[in-house]
C-alpha cells in the first residue's frame, strides 16, 4: 500500500484540518465529534441540510458544505459510516430553528446511525426529516437486497436541496425536493481498478490486467458483473443503457448528465465518456440541458467513471443553476 | 444448576471479547472485504477497545446490566457502520432484559440473548437465511433456549449458543445475502462467510470461555 | 493497459470534443487543428492569452479557458506538445488588436514550436509575447540541463496573467505580470506511481511497492531521486523544504499554497499533504493567505503530488482574486 | 565518383524511412520511456507516415530540394515535441542547400548533411556530447565530409554517414545529458541510448540502403 499518509488511523482527522484550513473561507471543523460546518452556521429561519456517511468519497460530502448546499458534512472512517454522536453535533450546530434536513446515503449503516441520530436530535427539540438516496440502479431494488444504494447522484440531491433551503424553503419543502430529485435521478458505474482501505491495506479486490467490473458501488466493494475490458464507447452503452432502461427518457426531455470520476481516472477519459453518453442521449433525442464532469463521489484511488442521469423540469433546472459557493462546486459568487 | 454468572463474569466477557476481536480483526476485515467493504474487524476492534476502557469507569457495584449498557452506548458511539448500531442495539436489549439482576441464572441468560437477538432483527429486519449476523444469533438463542429448558447450567447454555452460533456462521457460506451490502453481490456472494456472523460467534464463544474459566476456579 | 477510451489515436479529439459539449457555455472547440477558445473570442481590444502542450495534463490547459484566464489552448497529442499549426490557428482565433501573449511551460519541444509559431504569427502581423513557465525546482538550472520545468506554478500564471488581461492591461503589462508570477512560484513533486501513455501502452517507469520517486515532471518522466516511501509529514518537508530553499521567505510574508495532485491521488492525501505544508509555513512565520488543493496539472492517472508556493503581494492577490470563469477554476461568476 | 542521387533517391529514402520508423516505433518509444516521456516512436512514426502521403502530391518534375521541403514542412506540422522542429529545420536547411539541384553528387550530399545538421545546432544549442540526436549528426557528417575528400561515390558518402551516426547513437550510452528531457535525470541517464540519436541513426542508414539498392540497380 503506496499512500501519502501518516497514521492510517489519523487519515480522517488530519485531512478534513487540512480541508478546514484550506477553505476557512466557507467552512469550519470541528474535530470532537468530527464534523464540518458552514463558517456562518447557524443561520436562523433556514433549514439546515447535513449530509455524511464514510470518508473515501471526497469531495462528497464536506466538498459541497457552503452557500446554498450543505450546512454540514460528517464523515466516518474510512468506508465507515459515521456514528450518531457527531450527525447530532452537527444537526444542533445547523439548526436555525427551521429545522434540519438529514440527506443519507442508502446503507444500512448510514441508515442506521442517522436514524439514532434523528430521534436523539428530536429528542433535544430539533425537527429532523430524512431523505434516503437510493439512485445505484446496478443493484435490484426487491425484498431481496438492502435496496438500491445512494452514489453520485447524492452530489444532485445535495445542490438541489441546497438552493431550495437556501431560497427560504420550509422543512417539508426541501425535503419534497429532495425526495423528487431522488426519484428522477439513476446512476450506474464501472471500475477498471480496486482501491484500498487504508486501514486494511490490501485491494478490496484483485481485477486481471483485461477485466472491469461492471455495477460497482463506492465502497470498494465488488460489482455485480466482471467482464472483459472494452472500448469506452461499449462500456458507456452499457452504463447508460443500465440508467435509461430504469428511467425512460421521452423525446424532448431534458436531462442533467453527471459523468463522475472514481477517484483515479484521468481527466480525457471522463470526458471521453461523457461526449459517447451525450451522444447517445442525443440519439434518443434527450436535450442534455446540463453537464458535470469530475471527480465528485469517489472511492478513494478507483479508476472507474459513473453516469447519472437526471430527468430535469423547469424547477430543477432553477435550483441547479442557483448560486453555490463551496470547496468543490461554485458558481455564481 | 450450577453456579449464575455475575457483574465478573461480565467484566470478563468484555475484556476477553475485546482480545479476540482483536486478534481477529484481519481475518474479519478480510471476510469484509471479499463481500463487503473491509471494515468489519476494524470497526469491531475498535469498538471493544473503547468498551475496554470504559468498563474501569464503572463503579465496583455495577451489575451484568450495567456492563451491557455502557457496552451498548460505547459500541454505539464508536463503531460505526451497519455493525455499531446492530451490536449496540443487542447489547442495550439484553441490558434491559436483565434489569438489575446481580447474578445472571440460566434462564436470565436466555432472556438475554433473546432480547440482543430481537434487537438487532427490529433495526435490521433481518430473516435467518438472510447471511447476517442473525444467522449466528438466532440458532444461539434456540440452543440455548433448548439447553435451559432441559435444565443446563449458565455455562452450558453459553456453551449451546457458542456451539450453534460456530455453525450458523459456518452455515452462511453457501447462502446469496438479503440484507447488507452483500446483498449487492447476488450469487457472488456464495461461498463466503458472513463477517457479523463471524463476529457473533467469536463474542458468543468469549462469553462461554469466561464462563468455563470462572466455573472451574 | 487499461483505460476508458477508444482508439489511443482519438484519445485527445475525442476528450476535447467531450469538453467542449460539456462546457459550451463557456469554450468551443476546433477539431482541425485542435484548439479550445472561448466562445466569445476575440474580444476587442483584449489582449489575448493561449496556452497548450502535451495532453494528459488535465484540466490544464483547456480547463483553464475562459472569462478572466486563458483565451485558448492548445492540447498537443499526449505529452508531446502540438505543432505550430494549431498554436498560430489559436493565436488568430484570440487576437483582438492587442496582441496575444503565449504562455509556454520550459521543454524544448513547446518552446520551440510556440516559438515557430509566434514567428509565423507575427508574419501576419500579430504582435506576439511570450513567456516561459520554469517552476520545478527539482531540476537544476544550468548550462548543464534544458533548464527548469514549468510544472504546476503554470496555472497561477495563467490565472493570474488572464486577470491582468481581463482588466485591460497592455500586452507588455499583461507579460510583465506572468513573468513576475513565474518568478516567485516555486514547485516540486513527488510520485507514488507511474503513468501509462496510451499509445505507449506501458508505464513510464515502475516503482518498486515501498518506493517513491522525488522531483517528478509531469510527462511521467522518471524524477531525479528515488527513496523509500516516507510518512506523508517527512515527504511534504522535502518538498517544501526544496521549495523554500530556493525561495526563501521572511516572517510575515504571503504565500499562496498550491498542492496539486497527479491525477490519481485521492483527495483526503492532498488534503492531509496540504495540512502539513501549511503547518510548516505557518511554523516559518509564513501567512498562507490564499490556497488551492485539488487535482490542476496532472500526469494522467500518476499518483502522487506536487506542492507550489508563490510569494504573494498585494497586486498578485488582488489579481488572484479577481472573476473567474473556466471549467476547472472559478470563483466571482 | 560513382552515380549521383536524384529525385528518385530522395522519395526511396523517405519511404524507406517511414518503413524503417514504424518498425521502430515501439523500440525508439522504449528508449524515450526510458529517459524521456515515452514518445519519441510516435511522434516519428506520425510525421513520416504524414511525409509519404505527401510526396504522392509532388509533381513529377520535383527536385530532392523541393522532396526534402515538403518532409520538412510536414515534419514540423504533424510531428510536435522537439524533434519535429528539429527534424523539420534540418530538412529544410537540406532543402535550402541542394538549392534546385536535379542530380546530388558527393559534395551535395556533404552540403545538404551539414547544413541539417547546423539547423539542429541553431534551433536546440546542443553540442556534441550533450546526449541528443546532434551526437549523431555530427560524426556522421564529419565522416561524410571525410569520405566526399577522399573521393568517396554519393553511396559510399552516405555509408561512412550512417556508420558514424549509428557509432555516435552508442556512443551517447555512457553520457549524461544536457538537453532535452533527458538532462532532468543527471546520472540516471547514464546508460540509455538517446532515442534522438537512435532514429538518427535509422535515417541516415535508410538513406544508404536505398542508396546501394539504386547503385546496384
Ligand atoms: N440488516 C441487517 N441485519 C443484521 N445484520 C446486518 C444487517 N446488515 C448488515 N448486517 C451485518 O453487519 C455486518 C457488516 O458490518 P460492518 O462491516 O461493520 O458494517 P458495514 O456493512 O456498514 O461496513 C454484516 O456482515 C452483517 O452480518
Ligand atoms: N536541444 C536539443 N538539441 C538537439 N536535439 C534535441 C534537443 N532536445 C531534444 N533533442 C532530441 O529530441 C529527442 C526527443 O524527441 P521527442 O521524444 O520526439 O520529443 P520530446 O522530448 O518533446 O518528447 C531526444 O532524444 C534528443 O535527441
Ligand atoms: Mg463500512
Ligand atoms: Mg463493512
Ligand atoms: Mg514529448
Ligand atoms: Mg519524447
Amino acid at each position: 500500500m503506496k499512500k501519502l499518509i501518516n497514521d492510517p488511523k489519523n487519515v480522517v482527522t488530519e485531512a478534513v484540518g487540512g480541508f478546514a484550513i484550506a477553505h476557512s473561507d466557507i467552512v469550519r471543523a470541528e474535530l470532537d465529534p468530527v464534523f464540518v460546518v458552514r463558517s456562518d452556521a447557524p443561520r436562523a429561519g433556514k433549514v439546515g441540510i447535513v449530509s455524511g456517511g464514510g470518508s473515501g468519497h471526497e469531495p462528497l460530502h464536506a466538498g459541497f458544505v457552503g452557500y446554498g448546499m450543505l450546512d454540514a458534512a460528517v464523515p466516518g472512517p474510512v468506508f465507515t459510516s459515521p456514528t450518531p454522536d457527531p450527525i447530532v453535533a452537527a444537526t444542533k450546530a445547523v439548526d436555525g430553528g427551521a429545522g434540519v434536513l438529514h440527506i443519507v446515503k442508502n446503507y444500512t449503516g448510514d441508515v442506521l446511525n442517522f436514524e439514532t441520530a434523528a430521534d436523539l436530535a428530536a429528542a433535544d427539540g430539533i425537527e429532523v426529516a430524512s431523505v434516503i438516496v437510493d439512485d445505484d440502479v446496478a443493484v435490484k431494488d426487491s425484498l431481496y437486497t438492502a435496496g438500491r444504494r445512494g452514489v453520485a447522484g447524492t452530489v444532485l440531491v445535495e445542490k438541489i436541496a441546497g438552493a431550495a433551503a437556501e431560497r427560504g424553503d420550509d422543512l417539508a419543502a426541501v425535503a419534497a425536493i429532495a425526495t423528487k430529485v431522488n426519484s428522477r435521478v439513476r446512476t450506474m458505474g464501472v471500475a477498471l481498478t480496486a482501491c484500498v482501505v487504508p486501514h486494511a491495506g490490501e485491494p478490496s479486490f484483485t481485477l486481471a490486467d483485461d477485466e472491469i467490473e461492471i455495477g460497482i458501488g463506492i465502497h470498494g466493494e465488488p460489482g455485480r458483473e466482471r467482464i472483459k475490458l472494452e472500448p469506452a464507447d461499449a462500456i458507456v452503452a452499457r452504463l447508460l443503457g443500465a440508467v435509461l432502461d430504469d428511467m425512460p427518457f421521452a423525446a424532448g426531455e431534458d436531462a442533467l448528465l453527471l459523468v463522475n470520476g472514481m477517484g483515479g481516472t484521468p481527466q480525457v477519459e471522463l470526458y471521453i465518456v461523457y461526449r459517447r453518453a451525450a451522444e447517445i442521449l442525443a440519439e434518443r433525442g434527450v436535450t442534455v440541458a446540463r453537464s458535470l464532469v469530475g471527480n465528485f463521489t469517489t472511492s478513494l484511488e478507483m479508476q472507474g467513471v459513473s453516469i447519472s442521469v437526471l430527468k430535469l423540469d423547469d424547477e430543477l433546472t432553477a435550483l441547479w443553476d442557483a448560486p453555490v459557493q463551496t470547496a468543490a462546486l461554485r458558481w455564481g459568487r | 444448576m450450577g453456579a449464575s454468572l455475575g457483574a465478573d463474569w461480565a467484566r470478563a466477557w468484555i475484556t476477553a471479547s475485546a482480545e479476540v476481536l482483536a486478534e481477529n480483526r484481519v481475518a474479519l476485515i478480510t471476510l469484509d472485504r471479499e463481500i463487503g467493504d473491509g471494515d468489519h474487524g476494524e470497526n469491531m476492534d475498535r469498538g471493544f477497545q473503547a468498551a475496554l476502557g470504559k468498563l474501569d469507569e464503572l463503579p465496583d457495584s455495577a451489575t451484568p446490566g450495567d456492563v451491557f449498557k455502557v457496552v451498548a452506548t460505547t459500541l454505539i458511539s464508536t463503531v460505526g457502520g451497519a455493525a455499531g448500531p446492530l451490536y449496540g442495539t443487542a447489547f442495550l436489549k439484553a441490558s434491559l432484559a436483565v434489569g438489575a439482576e446481580e447474578q445472571l441464572d440460566a434462564a436470565a441468560l436466555v432472556l438475554a440473548l433473546t432480547a440482543a437477538r430481537d434487537g438487532v432483527v427490529l433495526r435490521g429486519k433481518a430473516e435467518p437465511g438472510d447471511k447476517t449476523m442473525i444467522d449466528a444469533w438466532t440458532p444461539a438463542v434456540d440452543a440455548a433456549t433448548a439447553a435451559a429448558a432441559a435444565g443446563a447450567s449458565p455455562y452450558e447454555v453459553l456453551k449451546a449458543a457458542a456451539d450453534a452460533a460456530e455453525r450458523g456462521a459456518e452455515a452462511t457460506e453457501p447462502l446469496v445475502a438479503r440484507k447488507g451490502r452483500a446483498s449487492y453481490l447476488g450469487e457472488r456472494a456464495i461461498g463466503h462467510r458472513d463477517p457479523g456472523a463471524q463476529s457473533s460467534a467469536l463474542l458468543l464463544r468469549a462469553a462461554e470461555q469466561v464462563a468455563r474459566a470462572g466455573a472451574q476456579a
